[in-house]
């Protein structure tokens, strides 16, 4: 198949998908993999697309597509039911799913062409009743809030944006060959553990400046807690972890 | 009171507000239940349908709100200025519809479903006041939660959520049958 | 066409454009002369004086305008009376934290710190008095800086911001530095 000098722009994969399909007139159930797979690596080769982030997202069903052409050349899988799988199923789900949606966004391109031609208008309210707006109920509207409330939601977004950042890998600059031992980790570690008692695991890490240190680090806790030096408590899931140094 | 004083002070009620205005609020000012004061607003309703009346009025889930009729549209625009409305891409629109037909839904399940990030469209949906945060997940990260607003309603000719063309599941099922059929028809041929 | 349309044509007119109208703008519109225009309004204008109809259209020198009838102003009052249901909504609480603290802190900000689009929360918080504008960054576009009221401080018997757990001055100008630099950075790019 070749492809056209100028690459129609697709939305994502999917929709470059749903394209291939209706353009080569296929039965959404049984997709011939090896022929759509083909043409959708031929597809997004010609991308002339920078944009990473972009491109992941096509590379990715690209993946998906390898993925399930692999299956469909091993014997057949069965699930508990004792029925064979289709390797191919999630991804016809998928398609389908996406496909209603796009034709409710053209029912509803129908629906707003008739809700344009109707017209609103802004309020006249009369002064005369204007003045008898009441002001805003403060009392009510803050009734069962306090400082403390206040601060503890301002510190739960901020942590949120925290865990959107990934505090360790989005230091890793350039990482440098060099040899870091568990010995001198577990030494390390001791001596930190020694003087802060009681500490944030988070805080630790991003003492360490390179994937290899904090790799050796996570492994000296793991040691230090096999041998009862230090303990490690986590009070809720995705919650802060804590290290508390056992040693007298 | 008689029943016409009362449509008068609900007219005059819709038309000063402009915007739409909540059932309750409106029975409180005429006095009466909101059963009563509703029946009265259809049957109003059904009088705007005469020749000679150039408004009628909405209903948006729980509110009601004056607006022109269809009709007057082109002798209206030689006159009035259409309010400058935003052009729905493509993109957006189908991110709408995600919105629309499964609210509340977080961003995640709307990149799920599209296969692609979706910020830059649900951001524009919510500038646009297509669309809003409704509340957070209650799971870990407590992702935000998104659905339609009224003006979405709206801009979109729809009186309420259930009024959404096929909202349901059977929906999917639908399609499903439709590939199907197609799948079959083929192989007929 | 028949007169009932062009009347519905005319009401549809005066209600969108609320303001009044003129005489020629009107009868341009529905493509009839100016005598037989107003004498269609004068026409509409006698209907108008029945009981349900809350609406009347007056004459202002060569122009018409629909406004209210007055004896429906004491139940406009009972609507304008009755408390607006103000609610913090999980939305606005986070975003009153983030103003709160962040203090003195851009839109642009509380969006990259929540990750959405915020003017509506920032405006209702606006609206109760519980945030204000208390100055502009000195950067090209000069943004409003939302800090919070008096009121506020008052409400949750705060001294002074420095009272806020967690917050103090220094905090707030070394923002106010990483704010300012920010913009320099997206200047640069």
């Amino acid at each position: 198949m070749g492809i056209p000098v100028k690459l129609q722009v697709f939305e994502g994969p999917l929709d470059l998908l749903l394209y291939l399909i209706d353009k080569n007139k296929i039965d959404i159930y049984d997709i011939p993999i090896v022929e759509i797979t083909n043409q959708y690596m031929e597809y997004i080769r010609a991308m002339q697309e920078d944009d990473l982030d972009v491109m992941s997202e096509f590379l990715l069903m690209a993946a998906t597509l390898l993925d399930i052409k692999c299956r469909m050349l091993l014997p057949k899988e069965v699930n508990e039911e004792g029925e064979e799988e289709d390797p191919r199923q999630e991804l016809v789900e998928q398609l389908l799913q996406y496909k209603m949606y796009k034709f409710m966004a053209y029912e509803l391109k129908d629906r707003e062409i008739d809700g344009q031609k109707v017209m609103y208008k802004s309020p006249t309210i009369p002064k005369e009743v204007l003045e008898y707006a009441p002001p805003v109920n403060l009392d009510e509207l803050l009734a069962d809030l306090n400082l403390r409330k206040l601060n503890q939601i301002y510190k739960e977004v901020m942590r949120r944006q925290d865990d959107k950042l990934d505090p360790v890998r989005s230091k890793f600059g350039t990482i440098e060959k060099e040899e870091v031992t568990l010995t001198d980790k577990l030494t390390y570690v001791e001596e930190y553990a020694g003087i802060h008692r009681r500490f944030n695991f988070r805080k630790l890490l991003e003492t360490q400046h390179s994937k290899l240190h904090i790799v050796v680090t996570f492994l000296a806790i793991l040691e230090l807690m096999k041998i009862g030096k230090i303990q490690i408590e986590q009070e809720s899931t995705f919650g802060e972890i804590m290290i508390t140094s056992m040693v007298e | 009171m008689e029943i016409e004083k009362l449509q008068g002070i609900i007219e005059a009620i819709l038309f000063t507000m402009g915007d739409s205005v909540e059932l309750e609020k409106i029975a409180l000012a005429i006095e009466h239940d909101e059963k009563t004061t509703r029946k009265i607003i259809h049957n109003m309703m059904d009088r705007y349908n005469n020749a000679d009346r150039g408004m009628r009025i909405i209903e948006l889930e729980n509110s009601f709100q004056m607006c022109t009729k269809q009709e007057a549209y082109e002798y209206l625009i030689r006159i009035a200025k259409q309010p400058k409305k935003f052009v729905l891409t493509d993109v957006l629109l189908e991110t709408l519809s995600i919105i629309a037909y499964k609210q509340p839904v977080t961003k995640l399940e709307i990149e799920k479903i599209r296969g692609v990030k979706s910020d830059f469209a649900v951001n524009k949906l919510v500038e646009y006041g297509l669309v809003e945060e409704v509340g957070r997940m209650n799971v870990p990260g407590r992702p935000i939660l998104f659905g339609t607003t009224e003006e979405f309603l709206r801009r979109f000719s729809v009186q309420s959520l259930d009024e959404l063309p096929g909202i349901n599941q059977e929906q999917v099922a639908q399609f499903q049958e439709e590939a199907e059929d197609e799948a079959q028809l083929r192989l007929e041929i």
